[in-house]
């Protein structure tokens, strides 16, 4: 259970966050708004309920028993598990990358992936690319432990686009922002 | 070279001088006929019980208005990408909340909701709002007060908020803090009400004026088995109809302190297990982007399910399921030929469904038998509404 | 060779036009800088060439060969032999009628047509109808005399409006302007 | 709640403070690594010689680049719909000359020639014209001259004009009225010429200052056997290459008074009977969208060929045939296995061929063998350009 315990992660890591200085303060501040997402809101109900998923990687998800490692231009690479939208790998940028003239946004959707390489649980930001036309390239649209609008640090439907120059959605990477375990 | 020249300087200076002053009559000419014409613009009737509005779909403008028995396009609404639209209740108006930038995807941002009329589709003005979310396939972010004289536009700029717009003075009225809740509800006599992150309903009383928040206990697992945005609201029972993830049916009664059901199971309304969050179990789950429409008079949900495993909530529906929602009995099952993305269902008396998938193509059919009455290429890939029960 | 004459059709259409008056004086004026349009320029090769092309209702086009009269909303309706876009008539407008809340902008693209019943040719005006998104239904493009922007009233590809509030195209009409005898 | 609150507060106030301050450096990271990583933004090169730039199409912004080698996209230069785009000779800048209007399809509309640096595709300025035309699938209506200093930017409104853009300098010039003329070709060192509808060619020169417009005797068919807009040009010739519905080809040899040459018929040239203008002849007929594409180094012409009767010009090609314009010979014929509306060819020494349709689907062809190398699914259904042979 604890491994996608996301209350716990989102503490850990606004301690570890909080503790970063230098100039990425400001990206530190951003990072700990953003992973401080997860984090909250608290889940009373959830928390409380007998039903509260098995997300155990010895009961992984459909995505998670089928994704691969080797290729991030695929939608089933497994840091996709949560991802909705155009690939930045595809078009001009990579994995963390956003491609020439557009601009990620320092906000964003979180998901929690497993690697299938070592079974262990990952923390990943999928930060938009704004500031280009929508590229048209490796749409993905994955899923697992993606919510509604009113939990929406954990929706890839809307339009992370905030604090840019631009708000116009061009694609999505997938950051990794550390272990979840 | 100089008799076309001719022709250009007379044509630009007729359009300069009198373009403003053109009328095109119209005319009862058989379209057939061999005499000359002259150009007309169509008027068309207040919405009508068996119209549907469907959405272009991700970037593309517009929202189609299509008679259901007929099949045929009525017309368009303007409606830029990323936009809402609303339909007066009395039928005179349509509202589309949009985010507009002056340089295209560039430049200053505009956010306003606009007011169409409903015979002429003109623009009659704009109203500017102070922001609203950006995000695509939503029914639950611009709903209308059930009187039309408020509009509720939800913002996450990205702090939660509501923007109140009064939409007789066609002016806004205050922006309403709402942290962690989304997913509008409509709460006649009270205001609004809202889901929320931490499992609660919120109600917003007195919107125009103090906004008071409160807060019903916790009854969903917003992170573990979600809402789908997209629900029902039966206007003659004051009763908004939820389902989950998993296929848990809530219905809450609305008002002050809205009192909200016990869930069932819409699997076991259709007489198998329960369906589960775990993972490797498989069943019947709804999903989809708009994966339920209700038919208020009869009480009935319409439902698009699909085989899969939990979180395959985006799947595309397979068959329509038709629960009553009463009698907590899954009372049809319509197989469908094509997976479907959006389901929605007219509210007159012999209701129509409207299907259409993400290649635009949209489906009619008699709501009752399931029967296919019209296919309409490139219907549109977006959300789709019905008039509302005039 | 008289009927397709557009020099001939132009002089014709000019007179009759230009003997308008009352309210429609302004539509007259346009009409007649719509209708003068395939009057010019006046095309001295091609008029010397013997190689001019025979457009007689003997040697029809392919597009005239196959052309019905009484389904407005096809592609091979006769008036559209020379249409590029969406048939309003399939957009909640008609032949000669723009949709609710569109335009119809005063200058327009001409053709010459032939009526299937009688044989005969007639102007037709496609004027579009401007200021909703373009309508997606019944895209048809059919080019029967249709050539390049710089002989513009007989090119479809241009968006034609002009004069209107919006310049955005929504669909097109076949406005039958009158006979090409 | 509260602590939800609180996180979007914290947010807000960091966004407001400190958004423009932000840098996210680049980093070397294993895209498949397990560190944590930061977010950075790609630089590219300037235009390579295998790249080709391929507008989305109707209704859709941008244009994307593709690596011909490798199958890849390298960036997208954001253009807006009916935006046409003009490559820097010397590989510094994209310029997009487009219309964009402040509210989406309403609103103040707004001409202007945008400015991104090729290798960060950022904008940098915008040069502010008065007008331009309102048209796809065409990239004669804004040519650039061979030092990169000049920018000519087609006008109808409905007059004809061309608009003179000083790209050193970065504002415009003047308008040049130029009636009855359109499709722009490159004059070197004279300003620009056009193709009229009384079967000229006009020739501008001094575009920037006195704008003297001059006309060579008519030498086609502007109304019976159009020249096809899209066509060729050739700078290291200073020779211009054209084709006709039927399938004659000229070519000019550019200049203060360009020299047309007598046509020739492409037909003949692969052992047919010259194609006609006459109803019930069927042969083949050059057509699409974008019918030809040239290879300056070889002087080789690759057209798009469908079987038909007259008046099918915007058929889509079945086969490609490629022409050695100078020989006057059909050297090679490339079946298609989808018919192409399309093409264009790179000016490297191995050069390239992209093909694409309607349906957005992009093919890389060998130049000279006409093997598949690269298929890329929604590759963009708009018109194609080369970069210059830098």
């Amino acid at each position: 259970m604890k491994i996608f315990d996301t209350d716990a992660i989102g503490e850990k890591w606004l301690r570890k966050l909080a503790g970063h200085t230098s100039r990425r303060s400001m990206v530190s501040r951003l990072g700990l708004a953003l992973v401080a997402a997860p984090a909250f809101p608290l889940l009373p109900v959830s928390r409380a309920e007998a039903a509260k998923p098995d997300r155990s990687p010895e009961a992984k998800t459909a995505f998670a028993r089928n994704a691969q490692s080797s290729d991030d231009t695929e939608c089933n690479y497994w840091r996709y598990c949560a991802i909705d939208g155009a690939l930045c790998s595809c078009c001009g940028g990579g994995i963390h990358s956003c491609p020439a003239g557009s601009e990620p946004s320092p906000v964003s959707w979180v998901g929690t992936c497993i690697n299938p390489d070592n079974g262990k649980a990952y923390l990943i930001a999928y930060r938009d690319c704004c500031g280009k036309p929508t590229c048209n390239q490796c749409f993905c649209d994955n899923t697992d432990r993606q919510t509604q609008i009113y939990t929406p640090q954990l929706n890839n439907d809307i339009i992370w686009c905030f604090g840019t120059q631009s708000m116009q959605y061009h694609c999505s990477t997938a950051v990794l922002v550390g272990g979840a375990e | 070279m100089k008799s076309f020249s001719i022709w250009q300087r007379g044509m630009v200076a007729a359009l300069a001088v009198g373009v403003a002053a053109i009328g095109f009559p119209a005319q009862a000419t058989d379209p057939h006929g061999l005499e000359p014409e002259e150009s007309d613009i169509v008027t068309i009737e207040t919405p009508k019980p068996d119209w549907f509005y469907v959405r272009a779909g991700w970037g593309i403008d517009g929202t189609a208005i299509y008679d259901g028995r007929s099949g045929k396009m009525i017309g368009i609404v303007n409606s830029s990408q990323l936009s809402d639209m609303a339909i007066d209740p009395a039928g005179r108006f349509y509202y589309v909340s949009e985010s507009i930038w002056s340089k295209g995807n560039r430049g200053a941002r505009q956010d306003m909701v606009t007011v169409y009329d409903s015979k002429t589709l003109k623009l009659l003005t704009e109203i500017t709002i102070p922001d609203r979310i950006l995000v695509d396939e939503r029914k639950q972010n611009f709903i209308l007060s059930d009187d039309g004289k408020w509009g509720y536009v939800y913002s996450f700029s990205p702090a939660s908020a509501v923007n109140v717009v009064d939409l007789t003075k066609r002016k806004f009225v205050q922006a309403i803090e709402l942290p962690g809740c989304a997913a509008l509800i409509p709460n006649p006599g009270v205001g609004f009400s809202a889901l929320c992150s931490d499992g609660t309903m919120a109600t917003v009383a007195a919107p125009t004026g103090k906004a008071e928040i409160t807060h019903s206990a916790p009854f969903f697992a917003a992170s573990d088995d979600p809402i789908f945005e997209n629900f029902a609201y039966d206007p003659a029972k004051n009763m908004a109809v939820f389902l989950t993830y998993t296929g848990l049916v809530y219905t809450a009664k609305m008002g002050a302190a809205p009192t909200i059901s016990q869930p069932y199971s819409l699997q076991e309304a259709a007489g198998y297990a329960p369906a589960t969050t775990k993972p490797l179990s498989v069943g019947w789950y709804p999903g989809s982007r708009q994966p339920t429409a209700y038919h208020a008079a009869s009480g009935e949900l319409f439902i698009l399910m699909h085989m899969g495993e939990y979180w395959s909530h985006k799947a595309f529906g397979d068959e329509i399921w038709v629960l009553d929602v009463a009698s907590r009995k899954v009372v049809r099952r319509i197989a469908l030929k094509e997976p479907a993305a959006h389901i929605e269902v007219s509210q007159g008396a012999d209701p129509l469904i409207f299907l259409n998938d993400e290649k635009s193509a949209g489906l009619i059919l008699d709501a009752k038998t399931g029967e296919e009455k019209h296919r309409i290429e490139m219907a549109g890939a977006g959300v789709i509404s019905a008039a509302p029960g005039l």
